[in-house]
Parts: structure tokens; C-alpha cells; sequence
């Protein structure tokens, strides 16, 4: 996919793309340079990719840095590449723009034949006798060449150094002074350069702070927000770190957080939880989430509270276990036999990430029934500088939850016999949940159909089955006037109206921002709920549009399918991507520009 | 406090007349009434089959699971209310087929916790295929030609694996079962207590009759001392037997058959489950401080 | 639902139901009424209800018995009741026509203000001192209610004694006479009874011969005439009885029948079993095909040849599991992470259960990829008589496919280095496979994607996942030619167009035959295999349409919203159902009289 | 007949350098060479973790199952064609955490059957998790206050269950691995090794160095009878230890622990699997005898 660099001529930003085998500490390289941008006031948009072996694979990760307020996406085009080894330079030296740099080190790579020096500035660094130099370890070699970077970029030296110090300070502070010592030395090859680098870094002075997190963070944080009391999984590609990230902070905030033996019994252990009254959540890819698929039908007709993030990434089966994809939508909305009311959410990037997950927690409250968070591999791995997380508009809200004291204060939620009804039929749905050790709460959440007060035998009166199947799907009604409305943004006057849903947003609205600097008009909408769909809001984009598109990571177009489905109106033009990779904005943008 | 009677609903038991379940219902209660259970805090996990179906007699905070589920059901509700008292009941099928797995890692956990398993050696409410526990060479419905596996050997596995308290039952002895279920219940760690439940619809074979031949009391032996994990291991050798095994040839031990004190609970290790969670979640959780660290 | 009785003054059918406790051979008796009626050459078509208990709760047997060449359906209107206990007496007496029969025992029911003698015939058969006279057991008393209805219609009793015998005779000759006894005795209480009964039932001579089968002995029959090697299982209602079926018959036939221990297990088994060569299926119901998910994907990305019952009942989780729905469809058309391929059929009844299970495996083997059998509880449970199945049509098509020799005889399945190309990116996606035990046929099957040979490292380049997965989704379009297309039938110039799946189709066809009758002109659709979804033929059924209505046995709208998704059209009336129980052709007819 | 070299491919190993999958890597391929197997019939199933990608590395009929299923694909395998050779290798997390249940079911089954288990005790390929067999309260990114849990004691629980033949290797031994996966090769029914594989990237407690001063050769010591079955389940519970525990503590034991010959095997209970499925499905079943039987 060799498209032009459509960032222009003049354009604030840089693109620096680090490689080099698995198992070198690319990944924390990359996100020690994006983390002392942030604190220069720069913004930051990172992307990861890696094999799914430990070591012995390559490794890449790039940093999109910008002065500007927001940097809304990474790009293709490599301003600055660094090459821990030669195999990088061979892969990804075509990637570099027109004037752009090669940091290499000339012990193990010759660019001799490799680059065009008219084109591309080769920046020699002896990493390995920097390293050694300083007498520290291999892995080292990062930091010599981060600094590297920074010098060539002009970069104030110190942001990466605090940031190292402020790294190991804890660990070990020697370790701390070699760094700092290897990242000088670094520098110092990388300002000296003989040719012409244009482009520089320049710390931006009272810049609002930013936050740097991927999305495992932001879901994260958003579900500690909320007051999650268990949070239950086994690990698995890229829910994997959501999981390190709990378990990091249980006794801190109080959360009991279990790595269990299986997803089966993740999910069944967060029903078991919701039961309790505590928030509790689940995540897990699609592999995990297919084993949790008969729970989730049991969150579902026992109108458990419970949350569940489904971070996709390419499959079927195994698949590609690192790597990005949207092909879980359906299999979000159908999975798990008979019917039962269940919310879809996709956050797009990790402002929303944060929201919807303690959004989600609030839906389950009020909904009592599953909440899937749907992410992907893009979303989670991947870090950016936003804005500061707006902490005071979090809420908790439980809905029709007794947690403590009699149901005789109740009365309206007791049978003529006086005992409490779980299941009673409701206008929207919802009945009282009061729980273990509410006096008089005797119930059984049950996963047979059941009558009210739970009991399975009476499920089986055609009469109690058709009560109870529709009070809980009545409850679709309620979560229609609850949950996050799609998003819209661009022009007002389309050429082309564009929907997406996921992560897909972020290259959607660098493309867009791309046209509409060149006076293209387009139009766009995220749907934010996937499920219950927002029909007449997505009718409404639709119907009055000249040509309409629909931009989705998999192969299948299931967004579009399901907007066939629900609005019954069809789409002109679509762009899928199923090769692992998230849609790059430049592919976005070509793509948007055919169509206009 | 509850007793006996109360912790009854307005349901009658559906099991078929003489089935193993209905004296370790009787004796479940009982032990509820001696260890002074109240509704409120008294929570049991049952999974899917005959056994399952107590579910709609027994007066508590009830969790019908998913088949083979009710273990880490269980756990999910007691990793979020310290304040219950966990009692799961499971079918064989259910707990040693299906859901074995998490029955190995529960005892490795030792979770405080009480398990009963319902132990038929059949699939009772799918109408008879052999279960994990059904003897060898048994013929079932769907083993027409006879079970080619050795039966789970349960006691073995619980004691190999770490449950702390591990003791067999026999339905048709409802005080012995009775002062089992208040042991488990009054032990602290992972409890199991397997009780041999003669399904009289659909095993023919380990009928009442055929285990009032066979059992002993462990207790009743002199010198026998459950806390001696690699004896309890090697009697739980003895559980195996055949089919056409005569009394002789096949005693099965019952009674506490291992106990072990003082080991930590798996909850022991979770200081922060110091109250019920859902009062972690009256108000969002302060996090300003935790965000600094994002910036 | 009380609705009149559609079949008409002069119908020459029967409604026989019986009932009483569960555990009392309910369903045992009404087989044998039934199979005595096929040998008489009449036919029928049984109805049978059941709660989850084993004893203790209510149990009913219907069976509808005709002279005509085809029993269509059940049906609501009862002519004979027999109330083996009070309660059915109680329970069903409402359902009973005009002129019906009640049959009990007046030990133990008082009919007295149950029924009035005007327009029930009561028939008072003393069926405990019948039995307790012949010496028999308990559970003989069902069969002097039996030997009663024969003697209410008239029906030579020689053919129930000689069911009977053939029953017995294996098991304990004695225990056959005994029966033949009880039913002569009960026979003469039926015949001589006082008031009038105008039904009578005589054989019909020289009729065809016919099946006496339920839905899982065709599924079982088709599979086994396949030429499975492999079933594997986990009981699961109404799955349960194929398990049996097959094992019962493993030895004789040649077929290895695992009850495993659990779903996973037999998914996952199939699939190596379809590795291995061997015709490969497993089956169950919905919550088992949820633990079916993770491995079902597995069979797709790693092209396994496996065929997949799905027996669907009410949901969700435990939910009913005695009873049936239609809600599963979506989940059988996107379960698992990931995109591929999978066919997905589903029988309307017992000729098509039989053979659209040989041609999934045909299907399965031809197109490497997994087939889903759609079936339900109605389907499952009941028997009905039918023509005998032609085994002569029966094929077997392995597909490309290599089971003996050596690799060098293939060599356009080699690569450039000679070794075998498991994978290889062919036109229709699908590659030459070779089993193991062929000379030079190493290969990985794989879970992950993989490139030709199955290694899984090189399926992270994203144009080796681009090759493969373009590759398997082309294998749709082979499907799309070799799947049997949707059922057409009734008027050619039709009011009302209507759709269906599955086993709807049975009350369907029987009310269209009473509105035919009575000169309504209705069309209507099975949609047989529902994925790859018939596109054109349903556009073109829905397009020249006055008004169009889907009739399905779930809560959302399953089938409508997957023609809405793929054909871009609505239709204009629907029909759901979802209390457990199957649509009654009464209902039906009642519901399209409404459209008309 | 293949020897070492030929059961190559030509991908080179990925794992990290140092890794024990490597010295396991070759121990298999030299029995490989010495139970004489050829491409065609020797089938290896794997799981989903580090040791799993072996499968791009081992030329033979492969089969990279899903996380935590080698073992029911390989039974599967292994009942649609007897003539096959059936070796599973699996990852601690994969065979005793996720497929734990598979795995006790197998070892009931007596499967004829090969199962090496990777035991890092930890979960490489998803970044150092704890796995099920990873110390008790050792910390972990997923336990970073300690694992709660016992470790499964993966021996105990294999011969309570049934498996005929139980080993344990270690990964530092290359010849001495060599043998014991001969031997189970070689061995008629269900054979487990279960090997300890240092991962030198995740695992920096159970490495090299500290297996070296802990293992010691069950065959060397004299008296040690590996067919008495309470023996050697006893023996299985001094593979339990702490974290801290030095070498004169806890000394683990390697070798064949337990074998039991001549029982029968599950594929002894299937007549019908006489010969390869496949020629099962050359042409339609003839079903006439049987339709007669519905008329
Ligand atoms: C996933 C799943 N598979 C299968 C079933 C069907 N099922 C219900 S109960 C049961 C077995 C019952 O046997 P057991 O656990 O021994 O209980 P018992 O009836 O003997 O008390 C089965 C297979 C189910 N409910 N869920
Ligand atoms: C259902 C499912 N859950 C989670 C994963 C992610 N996963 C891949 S390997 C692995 C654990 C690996 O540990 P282990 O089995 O010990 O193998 P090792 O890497 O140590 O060899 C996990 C959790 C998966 N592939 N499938
Ligand atoms: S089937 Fe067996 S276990 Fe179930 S209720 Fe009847 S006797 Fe009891
Ligand atoms: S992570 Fe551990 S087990 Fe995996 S390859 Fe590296 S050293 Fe080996
Ligand atoms: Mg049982
Ligand atoms: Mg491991």
C-alpha cells in the first residue's frame, strides 16, 4: 500500500518507527520516547506490531509525535527510522519519506546500496560501543538510540533522560545513570549528523497535561472508576495486559481480581459476583470469549450484571494472535443460544475507552444484563497522549438494587405470599434485585426459565416462559434510551457520508481531517452502540445522503449487514481490511478520495 | 434461628419416589439448623441435573449455575461477600465430568467452601448415560457395550490436589451424612463431600442395597488417621472396583477420610475482601491519584 | 389458543393423547399405538410433551392417525384423551372435540362435572383391575388405555398384540403375553362402551410401507448410511437420543461412538477424527454448542471436514430443555471469532433429516469446512410415519481428497520444493487433502493461520492471510452451487407468500392444505439451507409478491432479519412463537386467514 | 527410516535462545529416530503456548489444536485410524490449567497415547503469567502478590486416575529425556512426561541451576518400585514445594515413576477400529436391514 504522504509539505509531525528482533525491548523503547514527548507538551500516537513469539520474530513500534493539540492517528510514512538491526533496515528503509533519517548502527548494518543518500539521511550510531562504553547491557542499545533521535530531531535531551530517571529511579539507580549516560552519548551522534534533517521537535510551553495510555489502560481505569469489585480472566491476546493491569492495583483499590483456571470459569465466576453485588467484569479475545459463550446466555436469562470486554484480534481459531481485526461483531451480537437482551459498545479510542467501560458498568446496573465492551488489538495495544480522563463525570449508578436492610421496606416487590420476587414482571423490564444478606431476599438466580420469584419447575408454564422471556426483552426498550447515541462529525454538507464503528474512527478522522483541509466534504458517523442499534439515527445519516460508505475491519461487512438488517437501506461503497493490520488513514483517505 | 423446616419452599421435591437425593436433602438441613445458617447468608450453587433440581425446594440465596458451572459460580459469589456461607452441590456428571477442571483447581485453591457432590455414577436427568464415576464396564445408553474408563477416582484426586477436608458420604445413612456436612461446613478451606446417592430410576447396579454391603466407617477403623495425606491417597486406591466385585472384595470406606487444619484459605491471601464488594461501588472510586501516573 | 378445528366435519384423522405422570411410559405407549397403526397402513404423525424431571411432573403423548397417504402435522383438537391419572383428566378435558372420547379410570377419576355426556362420549376402563387380573405391572396399564382406544375406533386389535408381541418377545415372552392380555381386556372396555363414537379407524389395505422415525433416528440414519467412522457426544437434550441411536449401533456398523466429557471435547475430537479421514459429526443442543464455539471455528480456519447437529431448544442458557425453539439460527451463522465459511441446512422434517445429513457430509467433505445440521425439539422427539427413505439415492463425494499412495502421483498439490501443499490457494478454495498414512503428506493442520503448508509463522505476512483467507471464503460460492436450494410450493398465484425454516414448515404445510381446501391461495418458501443464504431465490419469492409474512419459531425475527440483511427486503407479516411449544397448524391457518 | 535430522522442517526454532523447548526438541526427535517412526503415521498433536510452535518445526502429519485441546484432537485422531502413531505435546498452562479436564479424562481412558508435557511453570507465549504449576505465592504479572494456589501435582493426579505410565524428565538431561520418551512411546495405553522445561525468558525461579541441585533419579535409588501405585502416588507428593526451599529440602524426583503393563487400553475396547475410518466412507452404508427395523 504505497500511497503519498498525504501530511503535506509543512506538516508539525514526525513519524519514528523502532525495530528490531522480538524480545529487545522495542516496545519499551518506544514508549520511553512517546512518554518524554508528552511531558515536552507534545502529542503522541503509537503503533505496536509484533509476531506472537517471545523472541526471534521482529518487532516494530512506531511514534507519531506532533506539536498540535491531538494527533489523531499513526500514519505509513517513517520520518526517522531506527534500525536495532540490520533485518529492520532492509524491511522498512522503503517506508521513509523523502528527506527522511536512518538511525543504524554501521558495526552491524552497511547502507551502502540500502539507502540513496541524496534522499534519506543516514544517521550512523555505534550502539553496541556506546553501550559497552558505558558498561551496560545489550539491551541498553534502545536508549543509545533513542537519544539518538532525539538528537537528531533537536529534541531537549533532558525530557528523555527524567523520563529514564524517572523509569529506574525505583529499580535500581545505577541502572538509571548508565541509561542516562548511553542516551547522552546517543544524542550527541545523533545532533552531530552530516546531512540535513529538517524537521525538529520543540517542546511546546503550556501545554494542558495529557494522558499516555493504550487501551487496556483506559478500559482499565474506566472499570476501576466505576467501583469494580472483581475482575475475573485468563490471559489471551490483547486482553492479556488488562489483566497484569488489575491484578497490579487489587489491594490498592480493593478489587479482588482472579486469574482463572479457564474463560468458563471467568465468566461463571463473574455471574457468581454479580450475584453477590459486586461490579464485576470479565475480558478476554474471541478464542476466550467463545468459551464464555454459555455463561453469557446465563448473564443473560439470569439478568445478571455484568460486564464483558471482547478485545478482538484476527481470526478464526488461533489465527493471528497479535494482530488486529474487527470480525467479532456479529459473534458479539448472537453468541449464546435462545434470546435475551445484551448492550454492544465499541470505543474508538481511549477517551471513549474510559467512558464506555464505566458507562457499561452503570447499563448492567440499570439493565441487569451483559454489557460487552467491544475493542481490538489496535485499541489495546497501543498508546496515545489525550486529554486528562474528566473523573467528576463518572457516576455509579445501580439501578433497582437493594443492598442492604429488609424487603419488607419493599413491599412492592413481594408476591401475595409475601416473599420477595427476583424475577417480578416489570413495565420496562427490570425488577428490584436485592442481595445476599438482605433480610428476606430468599431467591434463585436461576439459568432455566423461571417464574418470579425464580423457581425453574413454573418456568415451564407456557404463560410464566412467555412473561418472563418478554419482560427481559422489553429491557432492549430501556437500553435504547440509555446507552451512548453514534457520533457524527464533518461536514454538513456531504458528498460522501461515511459510517464506522471501533478504532476504525481514529484513521477515519485523520483521513477526514486531511480532506477537509483539502475542501473535500465529507461527512462521518462512529456507531458507538452496537447493539440495540440506533436505527433511526443511522436511518436518518443514511437516508438523506448522496453516496454513502461503510469502513470496517473484516471481510464479511458486517456492519453493513447489520445496518441492511435494522434500517433496511443499503450502502454504495465499502472498505474492508482483514489482514491483521488496523486500516492505515493514508488507505482511508485514497479510498474516501475514489469515492468523492 | 432457621430449622430443619424452614429452609423448605412451597415446592415438593420432584425427585422419583426413593431416590438418593431426598435423605441428603433431609440431612443438608439438618446440617444448616446445627450450623445455625440463616437465609440471608446462607448461598448454594447448585449445577444441572437431578441433584440440581434442589434448587427449587431449599429456601436460601439460590444460584441454579449452568451444568458442570456451579464451582466457579460459587466462587465468583464468594470472592465477593466474605459474609456468605458457600455451599455447592453438584452431580457427578456435573462436577467430576464436565466441570472437572474447576473442581482440581477449587481444591488446589482451597477456597473456604463447602462442596456436596451428589454422587449416582449416572447422568440421572438426561435418562442414564454413564457418568465419570459410573463403574467400568458398566452398560448405559450410551456405553451399550460398557464404560471403557476407570471410574474418577474422586477422593484421590481432591487429596492429590489440595482440598483440605475431603470425607464420603452414604444417602442411605442420614446422621453419618449429616455430621459430615456440618464438619465440611464448619471446616475452614475447601470441603468435599462425596456422597454415594443410589439413583434407583437408572443405576441398577450401586443401589441401596449394594452399598449397604459394602461401606465401612472410616472412624470405626481402628488406627486409621485422616490427617496422614499419602494414606488417605493410597485408601482412595481402594474405591475402585469392578463391577462384579462381592462384598468381600470391594469395602468402601466412608466418613472424614482426610482433614488437614490451619492451611491458609485462598480468601486468607485477599485482604482486600475484607467487606462485601458492593460496597465498593456506592461512588465512583477516587482515581487522581492512580492518573497522575498516566501523565 | 383455542381455535376452531380446521380439519372439518368429515376429516378421516384421529387425535389420540395421552397423559399422566412423568416416569410412567407415556411416551413408550403412545410408540406403540402409533407403530400399530403404521402396520395397519395408516400413518401418523406423534406429539410429545415433557417438563425436565424425570418423575413427578405431567407428561402428554399425542398422536394423530390418518388413512390418507400423509399426516401433514399435529394438531390441537383432541378426540381420544386418555387421562391415565386425574390430572389429565383435568388438564386436557377442554381440549376435546365436539363427540370426543374420554378414556379413564373410573377408580380413579370422577368425571362428574369434568365432562358433559352430551358432547363427550365418557369411556370408563378400569385399568388398575385389568392389569392387577392379568398379573401384570404397574406400568401395563397404559397398555389395556391402549387396547381400549383400538376397541373405541374399531380398529382390529390384532395389530396392537402383534406390536406388543414384537416388543416383548425379545425380553421375556411371559411378559408379552401378559400385555397381549391387559390390551384384550382393555379392548373390550373401549368397544362396548355406551355412548357414541362416530370416528372409527380401519387398516388400509395394500398401503406402502412406511418409517416409523423420529427426527434423530433420520439425522442418526442419514449419518450412518454417510458412512461415519467417528460420533462424538455429550447428552444433551433433545440431542441425547442420537447419542444412543449411534452407540447402540457402533459396533455393528463400524463407527467409533464417544461420550466424551464434555462439548469441547467432542467438537474437538471430531475434528481430529476428521483429520484422521474418518466422516466425522458430533451433536447437541444449544448450550452445548456454545462449548462447541472455540472448536468450531478450529474446524473452520483449519478446513476439518465435520458435520455439526445443532438441536435446538428454548433458551436461553438451561433455559427450557424439554421444549423447542427456532432461536438459534443466528447463533449457528456466527458463532466463533473470526470469518469462514460454513454451510448451515435445516430440515423441516423426518425424509429431509435423513437426506440433508448424507449430503452434509458430502457437503462437509467437498467443501472442507464445516456443515451445521439445524434441527429442533420438535423435530428431534417426534416420530412420525413417512415414506421409506431412498437409499439408493444415497451418494458418497469425498471431495479432493487423498487416501492412499504417494504424494509424488499429485503433483500439482507440491510446491516448488516438492513437499505437500495442504493449503494450496486454489480457485474454488479448496485444496487436495491428504490424509495421513499418504506417503509425503506432512502438513500442519493449524489454528493458526497459516500459509500452503500449514506453518503458522508465515501467516503473520499479511499477503500469505490475504491468499488464505480469500482462499477459504471463496469456498462459498462453491457452496452456494452445491447446496440443496429452498422448497417451493402451493398456489401459483398467490395471496399471501409466505416463509419459513425448519420444522415450521410441517404446520405450515398443513394449514396451507386446509386453506387450499377451502380456496385461499397461499404460496410458500422453506428456506432449507440457510447459509450460504439463497439470495436470488428468496429476492425473487419476496419480489413478485402481493403480501409476504415469515413465520418462525423464535422472539427477534431471526429468519426475517437475515433476509432483510441479505435480500435488502422486508416483508410485511410475521408469526413468532417462543413459549416452548411448536406452532400448531391451527395457529398457523388462524394467523394467515388474518393476512389474507 | 527418518533419522534425527530428517524430522526437521525447514523453519528454524524461535524459541528464545536457552530455551528448554530446545534440548526437548531434540530428545523427541532421537526417540523419534530410536521407536522407529515414519512421516506418514506419526501424528503430533500440540497446544497453543511456546512449546506449541514445534508444530512449524516438526515434519510429521501435524496438528496445532487450540489452547488447552491437544488431547481430545489426538483422541480423536487416534480413533479414526489405529495405524497411527499419536504423541501429544502440550504446555503446563494448555494441558493441566485450560485442558486440565481433558487430561484426567485421558489418563482414565488409558488411551494409547503419548503425552509430554512442557513444564515451564509459567505461561511463556502469553508473557509470564503463573500457570498451574507455578510455585505457590511465587509473584507473576497476573499473581503480583503470589499465587494462592497449590501447584496441580501433575503425577499424583495422572496415576490416581489411571494413566499406565508416568515419568518425569527434565529438560537439562537430553539422554535421560531420550529414554523416558522411548519408553512411552514404546508403552501399550495412556504414557505421560511430564518434563521440567526452564523458560529462561519468564520463569527466573525454577532455571537450569536450580533443577540441577533438586532432581535426582528415581531409577538410581535402590528400592524404588515404580508398579506400586500408593508408592508412587505417596512419592508425587514431594514435588510440592515452596518458593524458598533449598536443595536438601526439596529433591525431585525423575525417572519412571509409575508403570502398570497389560492393562487394556481404550482402543482394546473398539473392535470396530479394525482398520483406517476412512475406508469406512468409500462408498454409501447399505441400510437396508436396518430401515426394516422403523417399518
Ligand atoms: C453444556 C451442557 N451440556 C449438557 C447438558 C445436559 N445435561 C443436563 S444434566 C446432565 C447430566 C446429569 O448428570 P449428573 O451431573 O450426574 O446429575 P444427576 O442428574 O445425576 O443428578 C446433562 C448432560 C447441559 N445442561 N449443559
Ligand atoms: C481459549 C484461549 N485462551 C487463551 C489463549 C492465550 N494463550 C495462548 S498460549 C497461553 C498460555 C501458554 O502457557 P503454557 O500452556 O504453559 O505454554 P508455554 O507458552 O509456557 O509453552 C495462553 C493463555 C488462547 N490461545 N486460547
Ligand atoms: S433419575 Fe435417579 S437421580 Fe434423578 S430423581 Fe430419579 S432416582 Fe433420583
Ligand atoms: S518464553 Fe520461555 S518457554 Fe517461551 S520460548 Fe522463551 S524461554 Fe522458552
Ligand atoms: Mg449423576
Ligand atoms: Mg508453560
Amino acid at each position: 500500500m504505497t500511497t503519498a504522504d498525504p501530511r503535506g509539505e509543512n506538516r508539525p509531525d514526525l513519524q519514528i518507527k523502532i525495530g528490531g528482533p522480538a524480545g529487545f525491548g522495542i516496545k519499551a523503547a518506544g514508549q520511553t520516547l512517546a512518554r518524554s514527548f508528552v511531558h515536552a507538551g507534545l502529542n503522541t500516537f503509537d503503533l505496536t506490531e509484533y509476531p506472537s513469539l517471545i523472541k526471534g520474530g521482529h518487532n516494530a513500534y512506531q511514534v507519531r509525535v506532533s506539536p498540535e493539540p491531538e494527533v489523531l492517528c499513526h500514519v505509513m510514512p517513517v520520518d526517522i527510522l531506527v534500525a536495532l538491526d540490520h533485518e529492520t533496515a532492509e524491511r522498512h528503509v522503503s517506508e521513509l519519506v523523502e528527506g527522511g533519517a536512518l538511525i543504524y548502527d554501521p558495526d552491524k548494518t552497511d547502507v551502502e546500496g540500502l539507502i540513496d543518500p541524496e534522499h534519506v539521511c543516514a544517521v550512523p550510531v555505534p550502539l553496541d560501543t556506546i553501550v559497552k562504553e558505558a558498561g551496560g547491557v545489550a539491551i541498553m542499545r534502545n536508549v543509545a538510540a533513542l537519544g539518538a533521535v532525539a538528537g537528531l530531531a533537536k529534541f531537549p535531551l533532558h525530557y528523555l533522560t527524567d523520563s529514564l530517571e524517572a523509569q529506574f529511579a525505583k529499580k535500581a539507580p545505577e541502572i538509571a545513570e548508565k541509561n542516562v549516560a548511553v542516551a547522552t552519548k546517543g544524542y550527541e551522534f545523533g545532533s552531530k549528523t552530516e546531512c540535513a534533517f529538517p524537521f525538529r521537535l520543540s517542546p511546546v510551553e503550556d501545554a494542558p497535561p495529557r494522558l499516555l495510555v493504550d487501551g487496556n489502560e483506559a478500559i482499565g481505569s474506566g472499570a476501576l472508576a466505576a467501583g469494580i469489585g472483581v475482575y475475573c480472566a485468563y490471559p489471551m491476546t490483547p486482553a492479556s495486559s488488562l489483566l497484569s493491569f488489575m491484578a497490579a492495583r487489587d489491594r490498592e483499590h480493593g478489587v479482588v481480581v482472579k486469574h482463572t483456571e479457564d474463560e468458563i470459569a471467568a465468566m461463571n465466576m463473574v455471574v457468581g459476583a454479580a450475584f453477590g453485588g459486586a461490579r464485576a467484569m470479565c475480558a478476554t479475545s474471541g478464542g476466550g470469549f467463545s468459551l464464555m459463550v454459555e455463561a453469557f446466555g446465563l448473564a443473560g436469562v439470569s439478568e445478571s450484571a455484568v460486564v464483558v470486554g471482547l478485545l478482538t484480534r484476527a481470526g478464526p481459531a488461533t489465527g493471528l494472535p497479535t494482530w488486529t481485526e474487527q470480525s467479532d461483531l456479529r459473534f458479539a451480537l448472537h453468541a449464546a443460544q435462545g434470546e435475551f437482551p445484551r448492550v454492544v459498545v465499541a470505543p474508538g479510542d481511549r477517551t471513549q475507552a474510559f467512558e464506555l467501560t464505566w458507562k457499561a458498568f452503570n447499563l448492567a446496573d440499570q439493565l441487569q444484563t451483559p454489557v460487552v465492551i467491544l475493542g481490538d488489538t489496535y485499541l489495546s495495544d497501543n498508546r496515545a497522549s489525550i486529554p486528562v480522563w474528566d473523573l467528576e463525570a463518572v457516576t455509579v449508578e445501580r439501578g433497582k438494587l437493594v443492598t442492604e436492610g429488609d424487603m419488607v421496606e419493599h413491599p412492592d416487590t413481594l408476591g401475595e405470599d409475601g416473599l420477595y420476587l427476583r424475577y417480578k414482571v416489570t413495565d420496562d423490564g427490570v425488577s428490584v434485585r436485592a442481595l445476599p444478606g438482605v433480610t428476606g431476599a430468599c431467591q434463585v438466580v436461576n439459568s432455566y426459565e423461571h417464574d418470579e420469584y425464580g423457581y425453574g419447575a413454573q418456568g415451564e408454564v407456557a404463560a410464566t416462559r412467555i412473561a418472563q422471556h418478554e419482560k427481559r426483552m422489553r429491557k432492549l426498550d430501556l437500553a435504547s434510551s440509555l446507552v451512548p447515541p453514534p457520533v457524527e462529525w464533518g461536514s454538513e454538507d456531504p458528498d460522501v457520508s461515511v459510517l464506522c464503528f471501533g478504532t476504525t474512527v481514529q484513521p477515519l478522522r485523520q483521513a477526514m481531517a486531511w480532506l477537509a483541509r483539502d475542501g473535500a466534504k465529507v461527512r462521518a458517523m462512529q456507531v458507538v452502540t452496537l447493539w440495540p442499534f440506533p436505527a433511526d439515527a443511522v436511518s436518518a445519516f443514511i437516508g438523506g445522503a448522496k453516496k454513502t460508505m461503510v469502513i470496517e475491519g473484516n471481510y464479511a461487512g458486517q456492519l453493513e449487514g447489520l445496518i441492511r438488517e435494522v434500517c433496511l437501506l443499503g450502502v454504495d461503497h465499502r472498505l474492508h481490511r482483514y489482514d491483521g493490520r488496523p486500516f492505515s488513514p493514508e488507505q482511508v483517505h485514497e479510498s474516501l478520495k475514489e469515492v468523492l | 434461628m432457621p430449622t430443619v423446616k424452614d429452609f423448605e419452599t412451597p415446592n415438593k421435591p420432584t425427585w422419583c419416589p426413593g431416590c438418593g437425593n431426598f435423605n441428603m436433602f433431609q440431612a443438608l438441613r439438618q446440617a444448616y439448623e446445627l450450623t445455625s445458617q440463616d437465609f440471608e447468608h446462607l448461598a448454594v450453587v447448585w449445577g444441572i441435573g437431578c441433584h440440581g433440581n434442589g434448587a427449587d425446594f431449599t429456601r436460601c440465596q439460590g444460584f441454579h449455575a449452568l451444568h458442570g458451572r456451579a464451582l466457579p459460580a460459587a466462587t465468583g459469589l464468594a470472592l465477593s461477600n466474605p459474609e456468605l456461607t458457600v455451599v455447592v452441590e453438584m452431580g457427578d456428571g456435573d462436577g467430576y465430568g464436565i466441570g472437572l477442571g474447576h473442581f482440581v483447581h477449587s481444591c488446589r485453591r482451597n477456597i473456604d467452601m463447602t462442596v456436596v457432590a451428589h454422587d449416582n455414577q449416572i447422568y440421572g436427568l438426561t435418562t442414564g448415560q454413564a457418568s465419570p464415576t459410573t463403574e467400568h464396564m458398566m452398560k448405559t445408553v450410551s456405553t451399550p457395550t460398557g464404560v471403557l474408563e476407570e471410574p474418577v477416582n474422586t477422593i484421590g484426586l481432591a487429596i492429590a490436589e489440595g482440598a483440605t477436608f475431603v470425607a464420603r458420604g452414604f444417602a442411605g445413612d442420614v446422621p453419618h451424612m449429616t455430621a459430615l456436612f456440618q464438619q465440611a461446613i464448619e471446616h475452614k478451606g475447601f470441603a468435599v463431600v462425596d456422597v454415594f446417592q443410589p439413583c434407583v430410576t437408572w443405576n441398577k447396579l450401586n443401589t441401596f442395597a449394594w452399598f449397604r454391603e459394602r461401606v465401612y466407617k472410616v472412624e470405626e477403623e481402628s488406627g486409621y488417621d485422616p490427617t496422614d495425606r499419602a494414606g488417605a491417597m493410597a485408601l482412595s486406591l481402594t474405591t475402585f472396583h469392578d463391577m462384579a466385585c462381592t462384598p468381600e472384595q470391594c469395602k468402601l470406606p466412608i466418613g472424614v477420610l482426610y482433614r488437614e487444619e490451619g492451611r491458609p484459605t485462598y480468601q486468607d491471601g485477599l485482604p482486600q475482601l475484607d467487606e462485601p464488594l458492593w460496597k465498593r461501588a456506592l461512588a465512583p472510586r477516587d482515581l487522581t491519584e492512580m492518573v497522575r501516573g498516566f501523565m
